[in-house]
């Protein structure tokens, strides 16, 4: 393996370490030392170091975090907040419980570090309700930084403010959404909003916010430690850095791993994961969560794990989430599962997805029943085309992308299944 | 206000925290919502009504609330509600078969028991089919080990 | 700053901050919207109006487009009409589309745009998603979820322009739902203008509902009589019919896209039915109802009750027009050199009294009007009721000119009574309840639908009237032609004095 | 008052020649007349004349006669009261109020419905433009009547008079009750949420 792609320990690094929740436990692995560096830094220089390492969004989108910290405004005189976006609600991701699970502080810290680098004063951590366990970690998680006042007023005597609080989500995907985020925060439903103004000029209660996804302000606090060239030399040129991959479906072993971008799919689902379980075949994957449209197994071999090439072959890396689709699956019953899914959680704002996504279940429901039509799969093909960039969010383009993906590279099995249902 | 409240006074005490905890009032919907869900595990039309009455918390914003988020229910649940996870990875697992047999379980039970409901994804993949009883998560249910997870609930109501 | 910008390759000038959107409605250039308003936020979900901007990889929404220098749109692409097609789709798909049953036809978005662009056949096949119907939310207010395509103007309407936030829309997804908080009414002074908003029959009044399709009525832009903010309006009528059957706002400065309901009502008084279709006079027997009587006639009586009378006044209301208070002091005060003129208005109104929106206290629309007019005759006055002051002067003729809109005035009745106990009445009216009482002559005038002329609402602004239909009655005559008869039918008796 | 000057044709002096002529083809009509005449009073072929009225004649289908209102299956007129046919009557002789139906569930009838008959030229397009199947002319074709007699059809004339024998039912499927609305129970429930989906 080449320099870059050698596996680094940044988000995982306490993997193993027992009791690595508590703060004695990450204050003695190094924790903390970052942000003690940082507020030593003017919060310009921040910015600069998280923009010079290349870290991009790792909640799907991939926006360079250091670039969108600077569209806050500076000389406004709103509040600024910084939003954790922790609702982790896409299928099959299932990493940022992960860093819950194995160091809240990190997450902390590198909340601290990065409201420092804009000017909040104010942060909010939004999880999803499910993750009963992982929020009450984290809610002693900053109970233990306030005490050790590395939250609250004049931290480690710097003069910076910043107050942490948690917010629980109430089960909405379309929270998982930066504005729709925001809108729930607000206590309203989980509704985008109309941008322009983006989120950084006005977002929460019409301030300057930030909605950074957990798994990326987890990793500040490495980069302010070990500086922007270190990380900027993992992963490829455009993707730099690690990141969390969950693999699940019929594999050996299904979990959380952390790899340098550019990674050879064939090589983490070869080696990491361990393959196909026993007596499966493997059929398909989706690489970024259900919204990201499927990839067959040919166009898997020579795959990488960045934004860019996933990109190429017409699909996206998203929030890092594989799922390994086996031949025993019907893609029948996938692509049901999938416009269903969307169309459940769909808020109901914009015509072309309320509309549409009900309409692509109904046909769906009827297909499987048999009732389907051969012209049926044009058609959705059709719909999918006409919702996507169509909407204020991407929620829209996230239910049609795989659905043309699905209807397109499957097309055989899904007309044979028609076929063999009215036989 | 706190005689004749419909909330107790540990709930007050939490709404009152709530409300005071965000830069507005309206912020505080979802916690409050999520804290009465907890303790009664639904929100009725007359807690809803007595938020706007007791806290001034508008009822057409609580009941907006409430009727766009899957989490609350505005009618009393089964002592243990399953909430099992049916998307993509865990339908691999084939949680349409153990959702229809919790099901025909749940008919079993006596009413107000036991029952069902599919979830889109609880973020638990890796360890797909998994489910939440109430607030505990199970992972990697199978058939075999469904019947023991549910009887265990099961045996805990009838001896309470 | 203005920026230039082409739309369609035409060149057009735009103000700094302005929409796209905002530019071509000023320019009349149809985009396609259904959840922009004008007089409301932007929503942006409708995602109607897309259009093409040179440079742009997607299409974008009009309604939430600032123009920039140099922009190039495009509202007829083939892409935004494709865009514009599937939108109209996807707005169908769970439309009951009812239209026959619904009242809205005729003046529905979706209907015009439907023949506009397609006229196509629906692709979905599979069954509607069916929502509650005909359900009561509020004063002349009647829901119908199924038929509506969540533009969420009525929302924002509620929170915005008379910021009660009496609506919401309930759960997500194609099962999104607008309504009140469990089917609560919603009560204030301006709930038609929901009806008015919804660009599709959502909403429908409960007052206009089934009485007239609206392709058979036609629209007069006039002025609500209704109080002294003076809206403008868009009164409906059939001219074949001469009759009336709402009042909707229109656009002005004065009023924004507005109106309140109680301004609405003010066409039930204009219809045949409500209305005195000639003129009276007092019978044999004083207590035997009024005979009616030819108009010629009674002018003629009252030029012969003016020779005689020693003390005459004047009792106006501030419901008419400036011009025929011009006309009408120019031979009374001009002319005859009568000088007690007296203002007649509500025993209970509170002039001061204002909504918030619209609504004001003083219910007569030219309170203003009339006590300038009054000023240019000389006769200096403030503001309020003096009908109690003509009551106690000794006046052996009093002409008096009764409220259009009697519903405007609380003790109507009251003064109505006091005024048949004075010797001689001369009462002009539009009203047919004044035949209740017993004067010496009640002279029929023509309403405000009937008439051009001038009010002059609170801020002085002028609000001009136009004429909806010819009046009702042949017999029936505006207060500028009974003062023009009047003063022929005195010169005559001058004359024929005269000569003897 | 201008006068115009026809030429006329010289008189034929042999009146003989132009009776002749008459009588001969008075002689080849009176023989077809005869002819069917007697063929008929010997019943060697069917008759076209009737005995009308005792006698009733068969027009066909698609003949345009009196107007009637057809029914639903549960009996309530079908007519929505949508004023199409009443817009596209040329003859304006179709006058309809409409109202709100008892019954929740229907949303809109007409409180009246009326065909002034002697306006109306029998062109079919009210039944043209009709949605909802509710309208149409039928085979009925007497509607003479002495002075006093009703022309002006009413609602219940239209869709119950006895030749209809109880009403015609129309089995087009637009129009039907809305299906899940018990009002009540829409109004109380609708914005309450159950617990499972």
């Amino acid at each position: 393996m080449p320099d870059n792609l050698t596996k680094v320990k940044i988000l995982t690094a306490f993997e193993g370490v027992p009791d690595s929740r508590t703060l004695t436990c990450y204050e003695a692995g190094g924790g903390y030392q970052a942000l003690r560096k940082a507020l030593a830094l003017p919060p310009s220089e921040i910015t600069a170091i998280v923009k010079a390492s290349g870290l991009r969004g790792r909640g799907g989108a991939g926006f360079p975090t250091g670039l969108k910290w600077s569209f806050v405004p500076q000389d406004s005189d709103m509040p600024k907040y910084l939003v954790c976006n922790n609702d982790e609600g896409e299928p099959g991701t299932f990493k940022d419980r992960y860093i819950c699970e194995l160091s809240p502080h990190m997450l902390v810290e590198g909340m601290a570090i990065s409201a420092r680098a804009f000017g909040a004063n104010k942060g909010y951590i939004y999880t999803r309700y499910e993750f009963f366990e992982e929020i009450a970690w984290l809610r002693t998680a900053i109970d233990e930084a306030y005490a050790a006042g590395y939250l609250g007023k004049n931290i480690l005597a710097s003069g910076f403010d910043f107050d942490l609080d948690h917010y629980e989500g109430a089960g909405a995907y379309i929270c998982g959404e930066e504005t729709g985020l925001l809108s729930s925060l607000e206590g309203k439903k989980g509704q985008p909003k109309l941008k322009p103004p983006f989120p950084a000029v006005s977002g929460y209660l019409g301030c300057p916010t930030i909605v950074n996804n957990t798994e990326t302000l987890a990793a500040v606090p490495w980069i302010i430690t070990h500086g922007a060239e270190a990380y900027r030399k993992i992963g490829t040129e455009k993707s730099a850095g690690t990141k969390l991959f969950c693999i699940s479906g019929h594999v050996q072993k299904p979990g959380v791993y952390e790899l340098p971008l550019g990674y050879p799919f064939m090589k983490f689902f070869a080696e990491e994961a361990g393959g196909m379980a026993a007596g499966r075949e493997l059929k398909g994957c989706i690489p970024g969560g259900a919204s990201a449209p499927i990839l067959t197994p040919a166009e898997l071999q020579d795959a990488t794990l960045d934004y860019e090439d996933l990109a190429a072959k017409g699909s996206m890396l998203g929030s890092g989430a594989v799922i390994i689709v086996d031949a025993e699956q019907p893609m029948v019953e996938l692509l049901k599962v999938v416009v269903d899914f969307f169309h459940h959680e769909s808020c109901g704002q914009c015509t072309p997805c309320r509309e549409g996504t009900g309409w692509l279940a109904n046909i769906m429901h009827a297909y499987v029943k048999g009732e389907g039509k051969e012209s049926d799969l044009p058609l959705m093909h059709n719909i999918s085309q006409q919702m996507m960039g169509r909407t204020i969010c991407a929620l829209s383009d996230a239910a049609a992308m795989p659905t043309q993906a699905i209807v397109q590279k499957y097309q055989d099995e899904l007309k044979n299944y028609l076929q063999a249902k009215a036989g | 206000m706190a005689s004749s409240s419909t909330f107790d006074v540990a709930l007050q005490a939490k709404i009152k925290h709530h409300l005071e905890r965000f830069e507005t009032r309206r912020s505080a919907i979802l916690p409050i919502l999520n804290d009465i869900h907890q303790q009664y595990g639904f929100v009725s039309p007359a807690q809803v009504q007595a938020l706007e009455d007791e806290f001034d918390l508008p009822r057409l914003q609580v009941q907006e609330v409430i009727s766009f988020y899957s989490r609350y229910r505005q009618q009393q649940p089964s002592r243990y509600h399953v909430q099992f996870c049916d998307n993509i990875v865990c339908r691999m697992f084939a949680s349409q078969q153990l959702i229809a047999k919790l099901k025909a379980k749940a008919a079993g039970c006596a009413a107000g028991t036991l029952s069902v409901e599919p979830v889109p994804c609880l973020g638990v993949c890796d360890g797909a089919p998994a489910m939440l009883v109430n607030d505990e998560r199970h992972l990697r249910v199978t058939c075999d080990n469904l019947d023991g997870i549910i009887d265990d609930y099961l045996q805990r109501a009838s001896d309470a | 700053m203005s920026i230039a910008i082409t739309i369609n390759e035409e060149e057009f000038t735009a103000e700094q901050g302005q929409t796209v959107m905002e530019l071509a409605q000023q320019h009349d250039i149809y985009i396609p919207h259904f959840c922009w308003h004008p007089g409301l936020s932007i929503a942006g979900v409708c995602r109607f109006c897309m259009v093409e901007v040179e440079g742009r990889p997607k299409l974008e929404i009009a309604c939430n487009l600032p123009v920039t220098a140099g922009m190039q749109v495009r509202t007829d692409s083939e892409p935004v009409q494709e865009a514009h097609k599937w939108a109209l789709e996807f707005h169908l798909i769970n439309h009951p589309l009812d239209c026959p049953i619904c009242d809205q036809a005729g003046e529905c978005g979706l209907q015009d745009y439907y023949m506009q662009v397609g006229k196509y056949q629906a692709q979905m096949t599979q069954a509607k998603v069916l929502k509650p119907k005909k359900l009561d939310v509020g004063v002349d207010l009647v829901l119908d979820t199924e038929r509506c395509i969540l533009c969420s103007r009525c929302v924002r309407f509620e929170d915005e322009v008379t910021k009660s936030g009496g609506l919401g829309i309930f759960d997500r997804g194609d099962r999104a739902i607008i309504g009140t908080y469990q089917n609560k009414r919603i009560e204030h002074n301006y709930t038609t203008n929901l009806v008015d908003i919804c660009p599709v029959g959502a909403f429908t009044s409960k007052d206009f509902r089934f009485k007239k399709r609206v392709w058979f009525t036609q629209e007069a832009q006039t002025v609500c009589p209704g109080c002294a903010t003076g809206c403008a309006i868009d009164l409906a009528f059939n001219a074949d019919l001469k009759r009336y059957y709402r009042i909707k706002p229109r656009f002005s400065e004065v009023n924004a896209h507005w109106m309140c309901n109680f301004g609405r009502g003010m066409y039930m008084h204009l219809n045949v039915e409500q209305r005195l279709l000639s003129a009276y006079s007092a019978a044999e027997d004083a207590h035997k109802p009024m005979l009616k009587t030819d108009t010629a006639h009674i002018v003629q009586a009252l030029a012969e009750q003016l020779q005689q009378a020693q003390q005459v006044a004047l009792l106006v209301t501030p419901q008419y027009t400036v011009e025929d208070y011009r006309a009408l002091l120019a031979f009374f005060v001009g002319k005859l050199g009568i000088r007690n003129v007296h203002q007649w208005r509500s025993r209970q109104e509170d002039t001061e009294k204002f909504d918030g929106v619209l609504w004001r206290g003083d219910q007569n629309p030219n309170s203003r009007g009339l006590l300038e007019v009054l000023a240019e005759f000389g006769i200096d006055k403030q503001q309020g009721n003096e009908f109690d002051t003509l009551a106690a002067g000794n006046y052996d003729l009093v002409i008096a000119l009764a409220p259009q809109v009697l519903a405007t005035f609380a003790d109507i009745e009251t003064d109505l009574q006091k005024l048949q106990e004075l010797p001689w009445v001369s009462l002009w009216a539009s009203a047919k309840q004044v035949l209740d009482y017993r004067y010496q002559q009640v002279l029929a005038l023509t309403c405000f639908a009937e008439q051009r002329g001038t009010y002059r609402n609170y801020a002085g602004v002028e609000r001009q009237l136009h004429a909806a239909t010819s009046p009702v009655s042949a017999e029936i005559m505006s207060i500028t032609a009974l003062v023009e008869k009047l003063a022929a039918c005195c010169k005559a008796q001058e004359d024929e004095h005269g000569s003897s | 008052m201008a006068v115009v000057r026809v030429k006329r044709p010289p008189a034929d002096r042999n009146i003989f020649f132009q009776v002749a002529g008459y009588v001969a083809e008075i002689g080849k009509g009176m023989r077809l007349t005869m002819g069917i005449f007697l063929r008929q009073l010997f019943k060697r072929e069917a008759s076209n004349t009737l005995e009308w009225p005792e006698q009733p004649a068969d027009y066909g289908e698609r003949f345009k006669g009196k107007h009637f209102l057809t029914l639903r299956d549960d009996g309530e007129i079908r007519c929505t009261a949508c004023f199409l046919c009443a817009t596209a009557c040329p003859a304006d002789c179709i006058h309809i109020e409409a109202a709100e139906h008892p019954d929740g569930s229907i949303e809109k009838y007409p409180s009246r419905f009326e065909i002034d008959i002697l306006r109306c030229v029998f062109c079919g397009m009210c039944e043209e433009a009709c949605p909802v199947d509710a309208i149409r002319l039928g085979p009925e074709y007497t509607m003479a009547g002495a002075a006093g007699e009703k022309w002006v059809y009413t609602k219940d004339y239209l869709s119950q008079r006895s030749v209809l024998e109880g009403g015609v039912t129309s089995v087009k499927d637009e129009n039907t009750k809305h299906p899940d609305l018990d009002r009540e129970d829409a109004a109380q429930t609708s914005h309450l949420k159950h617990g499972v989906h």
